[in-house]
This record gives structure tokens, sequence and C-alpha cells, in this order.
């Protein structure tokens, strides 16, 4: 049974992953607090399904869909708000509160075109497979695989790669990026998009599982942000970490207690993670000066 | 002797796991009265051991004594070393801006009536009493330093950030006497600051010293300055208080100008 | 002789309403090496920054080899052959010293590295090596000397170093300054020298000026150390 | 007639909750979203004292306005000990836990079924207000003597050092100031006249459930703080007004309901970013965010 339990928490720790990565792109090179991808989830789930649904895609060619507009509105969110507010030298708190606005824009526009009730994506039933005692559903297995190549490939661009370098360098000192040369606005213009890709990812994986309504990105945004905080914040493989960590402990806090204490164990695990260790479990301890 | 520093040391770990050692036993008695500057080069742990005295840095080992008995800094949280009577001013330290220069200056008095919550509802006579005389002390200051009629009287109500970085230094020296500190700690008071104000700087330190017979403990890098107002001067190098004695003397010696300069 | 860069009446500060330079003009020849000394708060350091365009300048203009740069971004400046080291030996802490190098020459023919590594100590060990040593572990001076490979990466003209001693043991200094000797031997580069450290910039300038309260004040001459002294300590 | 009462009553409770707010956001620059919890902590125990004892309104608000306060003094320790994105992310984390065990505490809370049937705040335990009158009077006493309060408050020593926390920590230290008291202090008062309004509400509708104090609504009132201002008293009730008033005026528009709900929140949205890049004070506000 704990099995069971522990391949759950793994499959959606993935996701938490994904989302993770996602929103440490942003905070790690920029210092905006991205409550906004809360939105952008919601935002990719709905063209999903419109891609399903109305355009009778395919389950690949709708999630390439998906992936490819919500890297647009990702984009835009920097061109259109954070890159004027960084221009006009706002705070990043400014910022942040910026961008809980645009998250409420995003999300009620979408409530209003499509409704406030569920939508689901796939309603056939389909086989699951066993291993043993454990159960894996196919929507599982494909949140395993294809969310597991996303970071794969992520991570193998993030350490091998020229842009890769360039991000984790970003991601460090954004003055001395500049001064060596590069233009650090064009960058972040990637980081928005890439950004919007692993979320996009993240989103259409798991509604393809459980469905679709207009506010369910802001509980797993911040599941993100606590996947990133105890893996360790100023990294990106330090949230896949965090993100595999979080999904087992909420699983077995379902087999230990009930589902729903779930949000509870998760903030006081983050609440420790922060009072007694705030470079979170893998992550670079950065010294105040 | 109103402040002695006993076999001061503190060192800071990298992140290599390395220890650097900044301070390695200062030994300084700050004499009563006087003004002392604290000259080094840069990185040789001045300002470290003015947040040592000040309470903002716990970790060192050593001891200090203020007015005569020895008082545990350790324990003592900033701001009751500031009620205890040691006055700050910090490196870049301006006005707060946000607040007008009155609410400034009656920040810096030692007389907290009020300020719990709703305590100035319950007493609002002995409450209106604290801020009026906080009011008319801060005028006498400005009076006493600035001179009659001078124009920071008519813009006490303006915000802090409406003056100049030059004026908000004089005016945040100003406002260090409100507190009824004993001693000052200086950091830096002519860094950016404009010429036009260095004198005047030069003398409300000066007028601190001979007037309120306060006693002054400056950093400065500008030796100018330094001889201008200083009695006694302390040269720290090496984590170590190398030179100390009559300013003249000691930025005459051609042993610390060398050392100083790297020459 | 040529002047390859050029200042008029450079105003600025970190905020728009506060300025920290006041109107600084001066001149730079081809190939010579300017120091820059000056009290803290005189506003040396941000006379680099606002070269570089990473302040906001309020008046005033930069010509580099003829041509008006004022309005240029620090990237580009940096593609059109001014290149400055921070303050601090500012690496990218996180990235192996391989990885900093690796980017800092991305767009750089691959010679550089080798012309860069005769004179740098710290490149010339094992790539294995470099690999695996993270920026953030190095000491201060050759983290000094990552920053400075990277600076001359971009293969610049003129180069802005930003009190490249400062907080440094007086043994890596001396050492860091051997190599900015080569450096200026080696491939004739104009630079600008902002120092605390008087005795370093004395013996390694052309020129001396000391800045006092955001303006050049004082032209000084780099021989005559009792004039240096007496202003000083005067 | 009765709705617009009602109107009036919301507007009274959203008042002392976005002031409430203010004194720690606005006057000392410590972003918290956790006001919601506060509202949800004051709202049950205030039922709970309503449903069990049969208490007088002024000993029921003090005793709600106490244990909230004490309440706060997690916040106070979170802000001790963290900065800026950590603490926000702490104050978050609280408000989802206190969410999480009012939801789930069915023995106490009834969980998401909610306690129908508070009884009415009685004055000197014989007169029970009921009806929309008596609510109409006592929000509206209550809001002035919270906007009379907060007003002394705000221009009191106590909101002096407070913006001097907010100006420069280091520097109120140097000049004698206990910052990390003075901190708690407002998160307390904050937290307290919160729990406050969270017992009006409850009485008032006589019906409460969870859902009620969720993320959405701390977000919900640092909305209306942003948009109406920071910094003062002005600030605040405007924010405030705007955020009930607004579905009101959709509604007088004659928007069906489907989208007023939504449109209103996108208009809260865009409100929130066009203040933040023409007048990051709010509009009637003092103090800039850092």
């Amino acid at each position: 049974m704990i099995g069971q339990f522990i391949v759950n928490g793994v499959i959606t720790g993935v996701i938490y992953s994904l989302m993770a990565i996602g929103f440490a792109l942003v905070y790690n090179t920029t210092r905006i607090f991205h409550i906004a991808v809360a939105g952008i989830y919601v935002f990719a789930a709905y063209m999903f399904w419109v891609a399903k649904w109305y355009l009778n895609c395919s389950f690949s060619n709708a999630f390439m869909l998906a992936v490819l507009l919500t890297m647009g509105l990702s984009l835009l969110t920097e061109l259109a708000v954070y890159r004027p507010l960084k221009n006009r030298n706002a705070s990043t708190n400014v910022m942040m509160i910026a961008s809980i606005g645009l998250m409420t824009i995003i999300i009620n526009l979408i409530a209003m075109f499509f409704g406030n009730e569920t939508k689901v994506i796939e309603n056939t039933i389909m086989m699951p497979y066993h291993r043993g005692n454990i159960i894996i559903t196919q929507p599982q297995l494909f949140q395993a695989l294809v969310g597991g190549m996303v970071i794969l490939v992520f991570m193998f661009i993030l350490l091998w790669t020229k842009w890769g370098l360039k991000l984790r360098a970003l991601s460090t000192d954004e003055t001395l990026f500049e001064t060596l040369g590069f233009d650090t606005n064009q960058a972040r213009s990637y980081i928005f998009l890439a950004s919007g890709a692993l979320v996009a990812s993240a989103s259409c994986l798991t509604v393809y599982d459980v469905g679709l309504d207009p506010n369910m990105g802001m509980s797993v945004t911040i599941n993100a942000i606590v996947a990133m905080i105890i893996g360790g914040v100023g990294k990106f493989n330090t949230c896949i970490i965090g993100g595999i960590v979080l999904g087992v402990l909420q699983s077995l806090t379902v087999y230990e207690f009930a589902s729903n204490w779930q949000n509870a164990v998760t903030f006081l695990v983050l609440l420790i993670f922060l009072f007694l260790r705030p470079q979170g479990i893998a992550g670079y301890k950065q010294r105040t000066v | 002797m109103i402040l002695r520093l006993k076999d001061i040391h503190i060192s800071f770990t990298n992140a290599h796991n390395e220890t650097f050692d900044l301070l390695r036993g200062v030994n300084l008695d700050v004499e009563k009265g006087k003004i002392t500057a604290l000259i080094g080069g840069n990185g040789t742990g001045k300002t470290t051991l003015f947040n040592i005295i000040s309470g903002f840095e716990k970790n060192y080992k050593g001891k200090i004594e203020f007015e005569g008995h020895e008082v545990n800094f350790k324990r003592m949280p900033a701001y009751k070393i500031s009620m205890e009577g040691i006055g700050r001013l910090f490196q870049d330290g301006q006005l707060m801006s946000g607040l007008t220069l009155m609410e400034n200056m009656k920040l810096a008095s030692n007389d907290t009536t009020g300020e719990i919550p709703f305590v100035s509802l319950l007493f609002p006579n002995r409450y209106k009493q604290a801020e009026l005389k906080k009011e008319a002390q801060a005028r006498e200051i400005l009076t006493r330093i600035f001179g009659e009629n001078n124009k920071y009287l008519s813009l006490l109500n303006q915000d802090a950030s409406a003056f100049s970085y030059g004026e908000q230094r004089l005016l945040s020296l100003a406002r260090m006497l409100m507190g009824g500190d004993r001693l000052l700690l200086l950091d830096e008071p002519t860094s950016g600051v404009h010429p036009q104000y260095i004198n005047t700087i030069a003398q409300i330190i000066r007028e601190m010293k001979e007037r309120e017979g306060l006693t002054v403990l400056l950093i400065e890098h500008n030796m100018h300055f330094v001889r201008e107002v200083a009695d006694t001067c302390a040269y720290l190098d090496e984590g170590v208080i190398a030179e100390v004695g009559p300013t003249n003397v000691v930025l005459g010696n051609q042993k610390v100008r060398n050392s100083y300069l790297g020459l | 002789m040529s002047v390859i860069l050029n200042i008029k009446d450079l105003s600025g500060g970190y905020q728009e309403d506060v300025d920290i330079l006041m109107g600084v003009s001066m001149d730079v020849q081809k190939g010579e090496a300017v120091g820059i000394l000056g009290l803290n708060g005189s506003g040396k350091s941000t006379l680099g920054k606002a070269i570089m365009n990473m302040i906001p300048i309020r008046y005033g203009e930069v010509f580099f080899e003829g041509n008006n740069v004022s309005s240029l971004t620090t990237s580009q400046l940096s593609h059109c052959g001014i290149s400055i080291m921070q303050q601090g030996g500012k690496v990218f802490k996180t990235l192996s010293v391989w990885d900093n190098l690796q980017l800092a020459l991305s767009k750089q023919p691959k010679e550089t590295l080798d012309r860069l590594k005769s004179i740098i100590p710290i490149l010339q060990r094992p790539k294995r090596q470099l690999q695996r040593l993270m920026a953030d572990k190095l000491s201060g001076g050759l983290k000094h000397q990552l920053s400075l490979a990277m600076t001359l990466s971009t293969n610049p003209r003129l180069v802005i170093l930003d009190e490249p001693s400062a907080g440094l043991s007086p043994i890596a200094v001396q050492e860091l300054y051997e190599i900015l000797h080569d450096v200026r031997e080696t491939f004739g580069i104009t630079i600008i020298l902002i120092e605390q450290n008087i005795a370093s910039a004395i013996e390694f300038c052309d020129r001396l000026f000391l800045m006092e309260q955001g303006e050049l004040k004082i032209q000084l001459d780099p021989n005559d150390k009792e004039q240096i002294d007496n202003i000083f300590f005067r | 007639m009765e709705y617009v009462f009602h109107i009036i009553i919301m507007v009274c409770i959203y008042i002392i909750l976005v002031l409430s707010a203010n004194l720690t956001i606005g006057v000392a620059n410590l972003l918290t979203m956790c006001q919601a919890a506060f509202y949800g902590i004051g709202a049950y125990i205030g039922t709970l004292f309503l449903m069990q004892f049969n208490y007088s309104f002024v000993l029921i608000a003090i005793v709600v306005m106490f244990f909230t306060g004490a309440f706060s003094l997690l916040i106070s320790y979170a802000s001790a000990r963290l900065k800026d994105d950590y603490f926000i992310i702490a104050t978050m984390g609280f408000q989802l836990i206190v969410y999480t065990i009012l939801y789930n505490w069915t023995d106490v809370t009834r969980g998401p079924y909610g306690i129908p049937g508070i009884p009415g705040i009685k004055l000197l335990r014989i007169i029970e207000i009921s009806g929309i009158y008596g609510y109409l009077c006592l929000s509206l006493v209550m809001m002035a003597i919270v906007v009379l309060l907060f007003r002394h408050l705000i221009n009191s020593p106590f909101g002096r050092a407070l913006n001097a926390v907010r100006a420069d920590e280091m520097t109120a230290q140097a000049l004698g100031r206990n910052t990390i008291r003075l901190k708690s202090m407002a998160f307390f008062i904050s937290a307290a006249f919160t729990g406050l309004a969270g017992t009006i509400y409850a009485s008032y509708v006589s019906y409460i459930d969870p859902t009620s104090f969720t993320l959405d609504e701390s977000i919900f009132i640092i909305s209306a703080l942003f948009i109406g201002g920071i910094g003062n008293t002005k600030g605040p009730v405007l924010g405030a007004v705007f955020v009930v008033l607004l579905p009101e005026l959709l509604r007088f528009v004659g928007l069906p309901d489907s989208i007023a709900a939504n449109l209103r929140q996108i208009i809260y949205g865009l409100a929130l970013i066009l203040v933040m890049f023409y007048r990051p004070q709010g509009i009637l506000g003092k103090t800039i965010l850092k």
C-alpha cells in the first residue's frame, strides 16, 4: 500500500518540479515574485482543452499548441507589465502586487469566456497498468514519462548548452552579465518563454488527469513555490528535489492522515524549512553581509 | 575615560570555511570630552568596530567599558545601547525620508512617551507635554547650531527627502543631540558631502565637544578634516591600533603616513 | 598620441535627483594608464559606472574613439571596446571557473583564451580542474584574476578597473598588479584605474587625478611622492 | 432600502479590514498575506463566544481582539526572523494553515458545513441587536471609532516610530527604538481589529464557513488597500469603498450576474496594475511600498 502512495507522490512531484522550475526561472533571474504563473497555468489548461475539443487535435498536437500559446502569454506578461515597471525602477514588491493584478485578470478573463464549472479533457476510462501491488493509471504514466522527459530536456539544455550557461549566469549576477556584453532584456524574454513552456507542460499533464477549472492555479503555484524553497532557492536542479520530496510528503500525509490535512502539513514543512534551513535541502548558502 | 575597548577580536568565515581575522585585539581608550578620530585604510575594520560598540555586531571577543563600568554589550540589543548614551551616525546615514524634519528630531529623543499605541489617547496631557517639550528641544538645538532664524526652523514640517544630501547629514548630526547621548560614533561624517557643508560639519562637531561636553569618536578618510577637528587620532592597521596620540603627532608620523598611503 | 576617451561635463548619480558626479571632464590618451584617487564617497566608482552607463546620467557626453557613446547601453559599450572590472572581483559565483570563462568567451574566437592564458596564471591550470572548481570557492586573489580574465575576454581597447585591490591581501595585490603590467605591455590596452590603494596607483599610472566631491580636482604627478603625501596629509 | 443598508454595512466592515491591513503593510512596510486568516480567527472566536455565553458586545469585542491579537505573535516571530519574500511566503503559509484548520477541525468549526444561526450581538447583555437597522448603526459606529483610532494611531508617536521602521530600521534602532517590539505591536493591533471585523461580520450574516477566509480574500483586502492607497487613513477608506461599491455599480449598469462577477475581478486586477504603474502609493496614499 505504502508503495502505491510513494509512486503517486513521485508522479505528483514531477508536476510540482516542472511548475517549480517554471517559477524559479523567473524568480531566480529577475527576483520577481511571479504569482501570475497561476493565471498562466490556467490559461495553458484551457488552451489544451480548446485544442482538444474544438479543434479536435490529438493529445500531442493539443499539447504543443497549448505550450506555444502559453509561451506567448508568458512573454506578454514580461513585455507588457514587468519590463515597463523595471524601467520605472519599481521595487520587487511593487512588481509582485502588479503580478497579483495580472493573475486576477487572466483567471477571470478565462472564467468569463469558459465558465466557472469543472471541465474534463478525457472522459473515457482507460485501463490502468499493474505492477505487483502498484497501480499506475494511463494519465499518471503520461505525467511521469512526458514530465520526466521535459525535465530531462530542460536540465540538458541548462547544463550542457550555451543557452543554459547564459541562463545560469544571468540568474547569478545580472550586472556582470550585462557588462560582459550580453543583452539582459533579450535574455529575460527567453526566460519568460521557457518559463511559459514548463508551466504549460505541467498544466496540460495535470488537467489531462483531473480536469480543469479557472480557480485551480493558485494551489499548484503555491505548492511549486514551497517545492522551490524546500529544494533550495537559487538553482534549478534543487526544484526537482524539492518537488519530489513535496509530492511524496503530501502523498504520505494522505496515507497517514487524510487528504484534507495535506495543505497544513505542506506549510508546516515550509515553515520549518524557512526557520531552520532557509537555504533548502540542497540550496546554495548565501551569506548575508 | 568614557569608553575603553579591551582586546577586541572579530573574525569572519567565508564560503570556503577560511577564517579571516579582521580585528586582532583592539585596545583603545576614548577620553571623555575629546574628539578622537579613527583612521585607517579601507577594509581594516573601522566600521565593524563601530558596529561592535553600538551593538549591531555581536560575534566578537573582548571587553567594552563605558563610563567606567563594564557593560555587557553582547546581551544588549542595539536600541538599548543607544538608550545607554551611545549615539551612532551611519556611513550613509541620512534623515528618514517620509517623515518631516520635526518628526526626525522627535524620534531621536530618548523620551518615548506615547510610542506605545493608544497611550497618547489615555493620557493626552502627558503626551502633549512630552511632544511640546521635544518640539521646544528640537527648535532650541537647531537654533543653537544654525543660529537665530535659520532656514531650517521654517522648514520643520517639510519632508526629509526635500533636503539635499549635505543638509541631511548636517541635520542628522543635529538630530543626535536630541538623544542626550554622551558618546557619539560618527562614521565618515563628511563622505559624499558637498564642500560647502564640510566646514559647518566641523563646526558642529567642535561645538558638540565644547558646548555640550560630548565625546566624539569618528571615522574619517579626509585628513584635513581630521586635523581640523580631532584632538586625538588612532590609526587602525592590520587589526590593531598601531598608533595613537595627539592628532598632529600621529598624522605627522612618517611611518603612519607611509603605511596609510602605502608608499 | 591620440585621444581614445573624451568625457565632457559628465553629471549624474544613482538616483535621478541626486548628483554624485558634478560635471567631470577629462581626456584619456591611447595606451596610457590614468589613475583616479579619492576618498570614500568622492564619486570615483560612480565615474566608472557612469562611463559604462550603469547609472543614470543626467548631463554630459562620453566620446570613445571619436564617436559619441553616451546613449549606448552597458552591453553595447562592451561590444564597442570598453570594458569594466567591477569592484570586489565580480564573477558568477554559482558557476565553475571554466563555465565563467566559457560564457565570457562565447562570442570570441578561440585564440582569445590562449592569449589570456599566457598572462593570467589561474587560466594555466588544467581544464578539468577549472571545470570542477566553483568560482565562489576561489580565494580573493584568484577571483580577481578570473574577473580580470573575463573583463579582457571581449578584447577591449579601454578597460576601467574599479578598485581592483580592495579586499585583497598585500601579496595578492602585488600579484594582481604584476599581471596588470603584463596586460598593458602585451595588449597595449588603455586603462582607467580607480583605486584607493595609493601606492599601487602611483606605481602603475602615467597620470593621476584626485577626485573630490564629484569633481576631478587636482592632477598629480605619480613621481612626486612629496606632493602626494602633502595632499593627503596637508 | 435594505439593499443599500447591506452595502453600507459591508463597506464599514471592509473599511475596518483595510485600515488594519494598512497599519502593517502601509505604515511599517511589512507585506503580509494573511489578513483573511485573522478575519477568520476573529469570526470563529466571536461566534464561539456569541453562541456559548451571554456576554455583552464590549466584552466579546475585547476577548476577540485579545485572542486574535495573540495569534499575531506567530507573525511577529516570523517577521523578526525572515526578510522580504521569505516573510511574505511565511504569512501565506500561515494563511493556508489557518484555512485548512478551519476547514478540517470539524468538531469545533463544523468544517465546510459552516456554522449557521449565530446569535446577534447584545448591547449591555439585554438589548440584542437584530435586524438590519441595528447592524447599520453598530457597524457605522464601529467604523467611525476605528477610523478615528487609526487616524490617531498613524499620527501619534507610535505611528511616527513605525514610519521610522519603514524608512530605515537600522537608524531607528540606533536612535533607541525597539523595532521588534514596535512591529509586534503593529501586528497585534492589526490582527485585533481584523478579528473584530470578523466578529461583526459573523453575527451580521449569522452564518460563517471557511470559504470566506481564504488566501483569495487576503489578496482581495490587499488589492483594496493598494488601489486606495497606503500610509494614511484616506487611502484605505477609499480602497474599501471602491472594492465594495464596484460590483453594485456593475449590477446597476445592468450586466448579467454571470459576467459581472468576473468583470469586477478584472477591473480590480487592472486597477492594481495601473496604480502600480502610475501611482505606486495608491490613489490617495502617502507612502510607496519598498
